[in-house]
């Protein structure tokens, strides 16, 4: 395992850089919801990686277990991953009533629509 | 003898990635991700023999079930609208 | 071995994430997205994180698939490739920002403990102390599930409540007024016969399932945010099936509307109870002579509780949507 | 008995692997939807079915078995109903599959629109 080192953290910072450039530079409200979704799981990972015990199991107690992995942080992501589709779903629904106001969910042409008026 | 069938659950997750990112028709992103759902459920099934506590076998069994409900859902969302009426019919519906 | 499967999952998680970004077909895109959960889910279960990859299966690559598919379906399928000389600049300028944080945030790594220390910051504070003592505390085996509802159950309330208001939002943001005209239905999925026969047999099981994962929390991974994903998807396989005015006569609006709040209402019902016995809000202890026994009943209704609300939320928050896009199907 | 029990497992799980390796190359190679959807289902259902066959017999447990056929038949219930469900639809949709054509090559049959 001790070649992994940091591995796991780099690929979170990839996976987290490659929500942060969808959010910035997609044009489409609805592909930048899902970048956002990219770069919560991205932080989900984190979390998780930081939690495991080379050699530990699951936090589920049994007999002859004894080194566990770290159920702290699977109880904060497990929350934050059912608020994550809560939010989601918020979001979405203000990209529907965008698209029913605007007739589109392009970024510019709500822009230019909002110039316009 | 795990790790050989992991390694070719893997390949076929690799290769089932690229039909769905390759396309070219919607249908064949649905059938990739299918199979990519499929194979999930394997690849948990098979890791948690390998990991030695495979009492864990439920994971794999929401698995199968969300493949089948996200396949219905496509089929339910697109089936019936043609594939390209909608491509960019929204910028001339103007009032 | 295991770290071999562990390097491959996170590659192809990196792989998938560059084809959404390289992806201009929405639809493809939702395709990649779901495949990413998967991936994220698997890899969770290899991090030994079972209850986190149960959810991350049910929510991120089930329910928000089939909300993204909802929304497109109303908005359209392709991202506009419009060319914009004038904006050419933003990609550049994009990358150049993400590429210099990126390679900030990795300079900030080389002060991370290294992974799977068991000596790490976060493996020795407050975690030993769980799972040390949470079998003679708490009394069931699975300790996220005894950390989740009773040591933080706190800060599992507030997670409730927020999704709670999250439904409430959906419902303020594009609830369907004209509901009480039944809508003519297009007879969406009528054809499919195998398909309403066999999923006329799944359903039980799977409610059957989320039942099972429901009460079989203490004792493995489940508990009330899976078991109410799940059951909330038999009703919305039901719906895609059958029709949203079908659905709607099993589950009533109104019903899961209240539910909604119910389960809210005996998480906090709940608290209440312990403070009335001479506690303080959610502490278990004092819901029955026996601390131990408390805290399994605590646990039991609390879990309930989370999983009333999850499921009737998620029902809402799906059953708005395809009401609003049957609603933009229409013409008028 | 045991030692019959694990050999049968380990052919199995080693033909399942094999057939998931050959289904995915199918569904990378071949020409069109339908015959990448014939390579893909098939091979999945058997693979499938045989890996979890291969882990059954090695299950420590009988609740791990119990999961294990669980497991199985939700599989084979779901699997070939959503693959029909797909052929179907791309079929409804208008997606021609590819034909002989009157030169041998093969070629999407786009005159006989509908009616199938």
């Amino acid at each position: 395992m001790e070649f992994l080192g940091l591995f796991n953290y780099w690929v979170v910072i990839v996976l987290m850089m490659i929500g942060f450039y969808i959010v910035i530079c997609s044009n489409n409200l609805i592909k930048k919801l899902i970048g956002l979704t990219i770069f919560q799981t991205s932080v989900f990972i984190m979390y998780i990686s930081m939690g495991k015990i080379t050699g530990g199991t699951a936090p589920v107690l049994a007999d002859g277990i004894t080194l566990y992995s770290n159920p702290l942080t699977h109880v904060l992501i497990l929350t934050a991953i059912v608020v994550g589709i809560a939010t989601t779903a918020l979001g979405l629904a203000i990209v529907v009533r965008i698209h029913e106001g605007y007739g589109t969910v392009e970024e510019d042409e709500i822009h230019a629509r909002d110039k316009q008026a | 003898m795990f790790t050989a069938v992991t390694i070719a659950v893997l390949v076929a997750m690799a290769l089932a990635l690229f039909r769905a990112y390759a396309g070219p028709t919607l249908y064949d992103r649905i059938l990739a991700v299918n199979v990519f759902g499929t194979k999930t459920v394997l690849l948990i099934a098979i890791v948690g023999f390998l990991m030695g506590r495979p009492e864990f076998l439920d994971i794999a069994m929401v698995y199968a079930l969300m493949n089948f409900i996200t396949v219905i859902g496509i089929l339910h969302f697109f089936e019936y609208s043609a594939p390209g009426k909608s491509a960019n019919s929204e910028t001339v519906k103007d009032q | 071995m295991e770290s071999f499967v562990h390097v491959v999952i996170l590659s192809m998680l990196v792989t998938t994430a560059i084809a959404i970004v390289r992806v201009k077909d929405l639809f493809a895109v939702t395709m990649l997205a779901g495949i990413y959960g998967l991936l994220s889910a698997s890899f969770f279960v290899l991090m030994d994180a079972h209850d986190v990859a149960f959810t991350e299966a049910a929510v991120g690559a089930g329910i928000s698939t089939l909300l993204i598919l909802t929304t497109l379906s109303m908005t359209g399928r392709f991202e506009k490739a419009s060319v914009k000389p004038q904006t050419d600049y933003r990609p550049v300028l994009a990358l150049v920002l993400v590429t210099v944080t990126g390679a900030l945030l990795i300079y900030g790594t080389q002060d991370m403990p290294g992974f799977g220390t068991a000596d790490a910051p976060a493996q020795t504070h407050v975690v030993p102390r769980y799972l040390n003592d949470s079998a003679t505390e708490i009394g069931i085996p699975n300790v996220v599930a005894s950390i989740l509802a009773s040591y933080r159950g706190y800060d599992t309330f507030g997670e409730v409540v927020v999704i709670f208001t999250a439904g409430i939002g959906v419902l303020a943001m594009i609830m369907s007024k004209a509901s009480s005209t039944p809508v003519v239905q297009t007879s969406l999925m009528s054809d499919h016969v195998v398909l309403r026969i066999v999923s006329k047999m799944l359903i039980p099981l799977i409610m059957m399932f989320a039942l099972y994962v429901q009460f079989h929390g203490e004792y493995g991974p489940g508990g009330g945010f899976q078991a109410g994903v799940i059951f909330a998807s038999a009703f919305i396989l039901y719906a895609m099936l059958f029709g949203l005015t079908e659905a709607r006569k099993v589950v009533n609006n109104t019903v899961v509307q209240l539910l909604s709040a119910l389960g809210v209402l005996l998480y906090a019902s709940v608290g209440v109870v312990a403070m009335i016995n001479g506690g303080s809000f959610l502490d278990y202890d004092f819901l029955s002579a026996d601390p131990v026994a408390g805290q399994m009943l605590g646990i039991l209704l609390v879990e309930l509780g989370v999983g009333i609300t999850v499921a009737s939320v998620m029902i809402i928050i799906f059953f708005t949507f395809t009401a609003r896009s049957q609603k933009a199907g229409e013409p008028d | 008995m045991s030692i019959v029990a694990t050999y049968l497992s380990w052919a199995l799980l080693v033909l399942g692997g094999l057939l998931c390796i050959s289904g995915s190359v199918g569904l990378l190679r071949f020409p069109d939807f339908y015959t990448r959807m014939h390579a893909a289902s098939v091979t999945d259902t058997l693979a499938t079915g045989m890996i979890l066959v291969g882990l059954m017999l090695q299950a420590p447990t009988w609740i791990v078995l119990a999961k294990l056929i669980m497991i199985l038949v939700f599989v084979l219930l779901t699997g070939p109903t959503a693959g029909h469900a797909l052929a179907k639809a791309a079929l409804h949709s208008g997606l021609k599959p590819l034909l002989p054509g009157k030169s041998g090559v093969l070629e999407a049959d786009n005159k006989s629109s509908g009616g199938i």
